[in-house]
């Protein structure tokens, strides 16, 4: 959806809103915001929940998520400022819906719905609750189809990162044989994979990407040994998305194989062989969700997570030294390229 | 393996029970029941199906608990915990459904539950000496290496006794040993009884064939209803009186009356040339050929396992044949099970529990068994249970089936009874050929004159009955003609005027009838 | 033998009181779990009070607990069956999570096909093509078990990976929702059942949809199959004894293949119930574990079909009740299934007792009478018996 | 595609295969032994969970390897104990048992996880040491004989197994307690403490199973880590039809064509993704549909013992 990408910097002014706001609800923004943000402690947490697909420990999509609403707890005061509710592993879709209707229903003012297979009844839940925020990923419908005007939309265009993933991938491998281990051959795990393909093939137009799908997002184990027939074949540097991602990071760092990583920062799990991971940067997008929220707008934004609007980071890890300043520079190069537009991430 | 030592000296003088009583659901087995063996008797356990008579020799062989009374052993009180414990007690029990492990061999059949002389180490070429020692001591004939799956019964019921007798059993319990024996192998197995008796060892010995009670026991306790009538000296005792006290009236046996000759027409059942591949235990049958008339019993002796079981089941329907055709009533009788039944055959299977009748059942469910999708049972796909029961019920009086109820899960009924409700069964649908397999094997005398009853009245009535058994009295008692089967073949075939035991046996045997004529 | 049956009169209300007992004692087994789970939960700094008052809320304490209970319940309820009718021909089927998933995909892709058709037969059409496909993934497994023997738990454990794969093959390409192509998001759902069939929900704003009155039909159909049918009763003969069977005339491994199918085919219908009654599409994790939790329910149930509906709910209702708990107290969702595992094996466990129970009825039954009381010998006297 | 026909590339394969191989032989010989004295353990998954979970908790806290696998062998045995204590003693049924167990050990696993790790870690596990001579063979010895300990060790299992239960007088009672516990008991075999002691085993083997991967293959853990090994596991010992060596076949077969079908993606066999994972699968109900055999399946299996009846 042709989204209005958040502002690149709006940070201290959401929160200022998002705090203050707190104060008169009704009032209108503007003025909320110019009120003085140390209220915030006095007033009732502005409360969250989240509804996730897999476990707030996986190292990547959920995570991600969690992560950004953590991280955004502890800047407005903790606790008192913003209460987190979380439901996580929520693969059954039936107790999703249920949980999205509870949390709805016991006075949350975001509802986020981690997850594109809630959709059907995130729609069905946010037609019932109009005075409650509703944000949903990965999507691009807010609505709107459905005429919802209390349901925001995100969408990490994860092929961006993959291209530059790609092209740092094709310089730092010498035998030109990069391995991909993705999921199941669908969503952003494919997105990012096209991505990844293109920025390697644009760098290295004689380098061969070797993709294996494990056929599902959890199974560590497969993903491993996916991870290991890769560096069989020739593999000297290696990339992969979704949970199971752990299982090959597992293999790159034992067998000392350079990974890039998608979603989550991964460095953890291999601080020296880690090289990059495009991280999904919610924080903008959330503070700008909470901002209209507390002005009174309870959805109608798609958003999308790109380089340009800063939704999407390469973080280098500083851990693995073989990062040279060319490899640097070129994707640096390609992250101005694709935010501007004279990169196309997907062919 | 280390046993205890066999040939030594037998540490068994007496053992004796006190007013025991032993409660299942819904039935008292065992009430106050007191019971003495001494070493060098055989003592013969006397009583109806269900009279208690495995449940006091379970108690003894510590497989159940009475709830009430008191085992003295050599005098001193004891409580017989576990067959473990019975067994290093020197008491040893051959079952009367054999307690072996199919897949396993003779020699791992012996040697389980016994210490290996290689500590964890098995030593089954030392127990397969032993073993074959121990069968030659008795006269047996038993391969420690054949897996007990391929056995005959007879041989599985040696491998049972060697299992006793290698653990060093002074007191040796069998539960209708001879139910599933022959002729042959039945003189057998008493030699072998009289050479342990011996030797000094006790014998308790369940039968329900009064004739070998007799001529093989010393005493005889009787017991009826789960009580105990009362143990007497087998000698000056007469068959009809131990019936009596079993029963506690007159047992009819069948008159000559009753076997009347009847007007023989056409052949109704006709078996030309039939041949089959061998089955599991059994040979294929070669050329098995002969002819059945209405009114006529044809009394079909062997030994078990030489082709009868096969020979049934192609006829039924059961197995395939090779070659070879069978017609019922000039036509050619084909199909599955269903359709030969409907051509107005029945078949009573050998194997009562496992093949005539489903146990976890009740007695109407099994009664409507090979009928359920015919009238009155069923109205096209659904079952007309009102019909069903009141059928059933009437079934049920009719044959005399005694139990509490249509719905009593089959399984708590006694042998007999289950082979009333058989009979009941397969009878009512007033077949024109019937084959009965084993109809009485370990059924009580009681059951016994029924179900003969039963055969002679069809046999009255017109109906042509196979009559298959390794029961040779009973197939002189009831068949116009008897054919001897041995390995897959027919020996002979010859009426019954001129059968006799000696012949029949020897054809059993295998003995061929020219080496018999002169 | 004397068999010595307890009076009419006594004996009914004798019985009664016993089941109500019998009834009880698979709850305190529940409570005896929980008890296991408030220690946990004491040592995650956790209110248990609260927790299980929330437990219980959210099960049956509110009208949203209970309706979401009952839609939890009534897949479960279907494949249960499916399991039950299975179970009773002896063949274990651990495949409803596949034949569930392929279920839920025909109905969508017959259902979208035939968009134009209108609801009064959309719907039924749809409901039967999942029933067929789950039918389908059922017969394979039968056939193999029944022709040559393959052992139905290697087959329908293969059977539900092959399944899975199956649904993301599908659902990345042939079946994919237009609207993500359109977005470039392509998130591997279908796209959303025509709107006629779609299964009225029972209580609006709830996923408590019309399949659960179906559930409870097919229940009473079920039982009335196993115990009113010739069909029926040759299933139950087949499972008690193969031999038996045979020898009775009743072909066997048609029956045996048979069972499977219907077995699939409840399964499947879960799947398609799924679809048209909650989701309105394939979407990921539509399985939802029901094939598993359906076993559960069916053992639970006493492997009765009548028996599985309350089985079904209770164990809808533990699940729906442990998310809420999990919700309002904030305890990892791990902490939630370690308890219904300890549930399941507290549940199993005190059926043992149960049966001891009526066993021990039965020998207080057979208490020596008057008659037989002095015991001892029986005087040797001729004394008539029948 | 040529690249698959590569020696190097069926190098590769036999290397992944073993590698593969190993959590399902723990686990599927463990279940063979149990099933063998007629216990179905359906719950083996879960075991093999806080078996992974346990032996990486101690590696990553003591860095003890040796430390870290008796952790799991304890961990998989006292679920395989509670298992026996309710499908031996409560005579529970035995399907719905171990559903319990999968679930408890799922749960219990990703609990501590949480509590104790809270995020995924990485340790360094066993390495992989070349075998003796046999290490040294070009090619076929960097492939075959270059793995881990515990990767050996589950080989050397399969005829230490089928040695117990051929040869030892406590696998003639596993027999014997598995096709008919009426004749065992009847002799003085105790049945009860024959299948507690497979079902204990049985656990142990799950736990180190479990601990074959977050300490060896993967050296991580993470929430459901085995994802489904323990149930395909309980499939193959009805594939190996009861025998340690059919298991040992059947596995092998099952992770050739795992590993087969990981390079026919990488080679860029035109192959939908989805498709070649359903390759084992297929195969192994195909490979069992051809060469039946039903036969051996112990006659007690899932049948709960009472004396006398
Ligand atoms: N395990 C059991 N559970 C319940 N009832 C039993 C059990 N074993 C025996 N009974 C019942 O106890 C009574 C006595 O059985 P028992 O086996 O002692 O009879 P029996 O004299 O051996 O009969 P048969 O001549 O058929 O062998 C019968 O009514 C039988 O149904
Ligand atoms: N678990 C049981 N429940 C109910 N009745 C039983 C049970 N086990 C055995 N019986 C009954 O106890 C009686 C004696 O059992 P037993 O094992 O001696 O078989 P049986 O009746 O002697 O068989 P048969 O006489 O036909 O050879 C039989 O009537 C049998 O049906
Ligand atoms: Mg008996
Ligand atoms: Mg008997």
């Amino acid at each position: 959806g042709g989204a209005p990408a958040a502002p690149a910097a709006p940070t201290a002014a959401a929160t200022e809103a998002a705090t203050a706001a707190a104060d008169a609800p009704t009032a209108e923004p503007t003025a909320a915001a110019a009120e003085a943000p140390t209220a915030a402690a006095a007033t009732e947490p502005f409360k969250v929940a989240i509804v996730m697909p897999s476990g707030i420990t996986d190292l990547a999509w959920s995570q991600s998520m969690y992560d950004a609403l953590k991280a955004i707890q502890t800047e407005m005061g903790g606790e008192s400022a913003m209460t987190i509710s979380y439901s996580e592993n929520m693969f059954n879709v039936t107790d999703a819906a249920a949980a999205i209707r509870d949390y709805a229903s016991s006075g949350n003012k975001l509802v986020i719905a981690h997850g594109t297979q809630y959709g059907t009844s995130l729609f069905e839940v946010a037609a019932d609750f109009p005075e409650t925020a509703f944000a949903w990923g990965t999507a691009t419908d807010a609505g709107e189809s459905a005429g919802l005007k209390n349901i925001f939309a995100y969408n990490a265009k994860a092929e961006e990162g993959g291209y530059i993933n790609g092209v740092i991938a094709a310089m730092l491998s010498k035998s030109g044989t990069i391995g991909v281990i993705g999921p199941v051959e669908a969503g952003d795990a494919k997105t990012y994979i096209d991505g990844f393909t293109a920025g390697a093939m644009a760098t290295n137009p004689a380098a061969s990407v070797n993709k294996i799908y494990t056929g599902s997002f959890g199974d560590t184990a497969k993903a491993a040994e996916a991870a290991s027939t890769e560096i069989a074949a020739g593999a000297d540097v290696l990339t992969g998305s979704a949970q199971q991602v752990v299982g090959a990071i597992g293999i790159a760092k034992d067998k000392g194989i350079p990974w890039l990583g998608t979603q989550s920062d991964q460095s953890s799990l291999a601080p020296e062989l880690v090289v990059a991971t495009q991280v999904y940067d919610w924080d903008s997008t959330l503070k700008d969700m909470f901002a209209k929220i507390n002005a009174g707008t309870y959805g109608g934004t798609a958003y999308n997570l790109t380089l340009a609007n800063g939704g999407l980071k390469i973080a280098f890890n500083p851990g693995y030294t073989g990062v040279s300043p060319e490899i640097k520079a070129a994707a640096e190069a390609a992250i101005k390229g694709i935010s501007d537009g004279t990169i196309k991430a997907l062919p | 393996m280390v046993a205890a030592a066999q040939q030594a000296a037998p540490t068994i003088s007496s053992l004796e029970l006190f007013n025991i009583t032993k409660r299942f659901p819904g039935v008292v087995a065992n009430n106050r029941v007191s019971f003495e063996v001494r070493a060098g008797e055989v003592h013969a356990l006397l009583g109806e199906n269900g009279a208690g008579k495995s449940t006091l020799m379970k108690i003894i062989y510590g497989l159940y608990q009475p709830d009430d009374g008191q085992i003295l052993l050599n005098g001193q009180p004891v409580t017989i915990s576990s067959p473990q414990d019975a067994i290093a007690r020197g008491i040893g029990m051959i079952h009367q459904h054999f307690m072996l492990v199919p897949s396993l061999t003779v020699a791992e059949n012996v040697a389980l539950g016994l210490k290996s002389s290689r500590g964890m180490r098995l030593d089954l070429d030392v127990v397969a000496a032993k073993v074959e020692r121990l069968a030659a001591s008795y006269g047996l004939r038993v391969d420690p290496r054949a897996e007990v799956s391929r056995l005959s019964v007879g041989e599985q019921q040696r491998v049972e006794i060697i299992k006793a007798l290698y653990r060093g059993a002074d007191l040796l319990v069998l539960d209708e040993p001879t139910a599933v024996l022959t002729p042959q192998e039945a003189d057998d197995l008493f030699r072998m009884l009289r050479q342990m008796r011996e030797e000094g060892r006790a014998l308790i010995f369940i039968s329900h064939k009064l004739r070998e009670v007799l001529a093989l026991c010393d005493r005889v306790t009787v017991l009826r209803d789960g009580r105990q009538v009362g143990t007497f000296p087998t000698a000056g005792m007469s068959r009809g009186e131990l019936a009596r006290l079993m029963v506690g009236r007159e047992i009819a046996a069948p008159h000559a009356e009753d076997r009347a000759p009847v007007p023989v027409g056409p052949p109704l059942l006709q078996v030309r040339g039939l041949s089959s591949s061998a089955g599991a235990g059994g040979p294929a049958l070669r050329e098995v050929s002969f002819e059945l008339s209405p009114g006529e019993i044809l009394g079909l002796a062997g030994v078990s396992g030489n082709g009868q079981r096969e020979l049934a089941d192609v006829i039924a329907g059961l197995r395939p044949s090779s070659a070879g055709e069978i017609s019922l009533g000039g036509a050619p009788l084909v199909g599955g099970p269903g359709e030969r039944m409907a051509a107005g055959l029945s078949y009573i299977p050998e194997e009562r529990m496992r093949d005539g009748a489903i146990m976890d059942f009740s007695v109407e469910e099994n009664l409507i068994l090979r009928d359920h999708t015919r009238p009155p049972y069923a109205r096209g796909p659904f079952l007309d249970t009102a019909r069903v029961s009141t059928v059933c019920r009437e079934l049920i009086t009719r044959f005399a089936v005694k139990t509490p109820g249509p719905q009593t899960p089959i399984k708590s009924l006694s042998g007999g009874n289950i082979q009333k409700v058989i009979m009941a069964r397969e009878l009512a649908r007033e077949p024109r050929v019937l084959i009965a397999a084993q109809p009485t094997r370990g059924v009580d005398i009681g059951a016994t004159a029924y179900i003969h009853r039963l055969l002679l009245d069809m046999r009255a009535r017109g109906g042509a009955v196979l009559l298959i058994s390794e029961d040779l009295d009973e197939i002189l008692a009831l068949a116009d003609r008897i054919a001897v089967i041995h390995d897959g073949e027919i020996a002979a075939i010859m009426p019954r005027a001129e059968a006799d035991p000696e012949r029949i046996g020897l054809l059993m045997a295998g003995a061929s009838t020219e080496s018999l004529s002169h | 033998m004397t068999r010595t049956p307890a009076s009419p009169n006594r004996g009914t209300i004798r019985r009664t009181g016993a089941v109500v007992v019998d009834a009880l004692l698979p709850l305190g087994a529940v409570v005896a779990a929980l008890l296991v789970g408030a220690l946990v939960l004491l040592l995650l700094g956790k209110n248990p009070a609260l927790a299980y008052g929330a437990m219980f809320r959210g099960a049956f304490g509110s009208l949203s607990g209970i309706t979401q209970t009952l839609a939890k319940a009534t897949p479960l309820l279907l494949v249960g069956l499916g399991v039950i009718i299975a179970f009773r021909a002896q063949v274990i089927n651990i495949g409803g999570e596949g034949q569930l998933v392929v279920g839920a995909l025909a109905a969508t892709a017959c259902s979208l096909a035939l968009r134009e058709l209108p609801g009064w037969l959309l719907l039924p059409i749809t409901a039967l093509a999942g029933a067929l496909a789950g039918g389908l993934w059922g017969l394979v497994p039968g056939l193999l078990k029944a022709r040559l023997d393959v052992n139905e738990i290697l087959s329908t454990v293969m059977m539900n990976a092959i399944a899975v794969q199956l649904m993301n093959y599908l659902l990345r390409g042939p079946m994919l929702d237009p609207a993500q192509v359109a977005a470039g998001t392509n998130i591997p759902q279908s796209a959303a059942l025509p709107e006629a069939a779609w299964i009225v929900r029972l209580v609006p704003r709830t996923l408590f949809h019309a399949g659960f009155i179906l559930a409870l039909v097919l229940a009473v159909v079920v039982a009335l199959l196993l115990w009113r049918t010739t069909l029926g009763y040759r299933i139950r003969a087949v499972g008690l004894s193969p031999s038996a069977a045979r020898y009775a005339g009743i072909p066997v491994a048609t029956i045996t293949a048979t069972s499977m199918v219907l077995s699939g085919c409840l399964c499947g219908l879960a799947g398609a119930v799924e679809v048209m009654g909650v989701h309105h599409r394939v979407v990921e994790g539509i399985s939802g574990g029901y094939g598993f939790s359906g076993i559960v329910v069916a053992l639970f149930g006493g492997l009765h079909p009548i028996g599985a509906i309350p089985a079904a709910v209770l164990f809808g209702g533990l699940l729906v009740g442990a998310d809420q708990m999990q919700r309002t107290v904030q305890v990892p969702a791990a902490l939630i299934t370690a308890l219904n595992g300890l549930v399941v094996l507290m549940v199993v466990s005190s059926t043992y007792a149960t049966q001891r129970r009526a066993a021990r009825r039965q020998s207080e039954a057979a208490r020596p009478t008057a008659r037989e009381a002095e015991g001892g010998p029986l005087d040797p006297q001729l004394t008539p018996d029948l | 595609m040529e690249q698959l026909l590569t020696i190097g590339t069926l190098l590769g394969v036999l290397h992944s295969m073993i590698r593969l191989a190993t959590p399902y032989l723990y686990a599927a010989i463990g279940e063979t032994l149990g099933q063998r004295s007629g216990l179905l353990n359906l719950g083996v998954e879960g075991m093999m969970l806080m078996g992974a979970y346990v032996g990486f908790y101690v590696v990553f806290t003591t860095g003890s390897l040796l430390g870290g696998v008796l952790a799991a062998a304890l961990a998989g045995a006292l679920l395989g104990l509670m298992m026996a204590l309710v499908s031996v003693t409560f005579r529970a049924e035995q399907g719905i048992s171990g559903i319990g167990m999968y679930l408890f050990g799922l749960g219990l696993s990703s609990l501590l996880f949480k509590l104790t790790l809270g995020t995924v870690q990485s340790v360094s596990g066993f390495p992989e040491v070349p075998l003796p001579l046999l290490g040294s063979i070009p090619g076929i010895g960097p492939s075959l004989f270059t793995h881990s300990v515990m990767v050996y060790a589950a080989f050397a299992l399969v005829p230490l197994a089928a040695y117990v239960l051929n040869r030892t007088t406590w696998g003639l009672n596993i027999r014997a307690v598995g096709d008919n516990p009426q004749a065992a008991d009847a002799l003085g075999v105790p049945v009860a403490a024959v299948r507690y002691a497979t079902a204990t085993i049985g656990g142990l083997l799950a736990g180190v199973g479990g601990a074959s991967l977050s300490i060896s293959a993967l050296n991580i853990f993470q929430e459901n880590l085995t994802g489904g090994i323990g149930f395909i596991a309980v499939a193959l010992v009805y594939f190996g039809g009861w025998r340690p060596v059919g298991v040992l076949l059947g596995v092998l077969l099952f992770s050739f064509v795992s590993a087969l079908q990981l390079w026919l993606q990488v080679t860029g066999v035109g192959l939908p993704s989805d498709l070649a994972v359903m390759l084992p699968y297929l195969l192994t109900i195909l490979a069992l549909a051809v060469s039946n055999r039903r036969a051996g399946q112990p006659s007690a299996l899932t049948k709960p013992f009472t004396r006398g009846a």
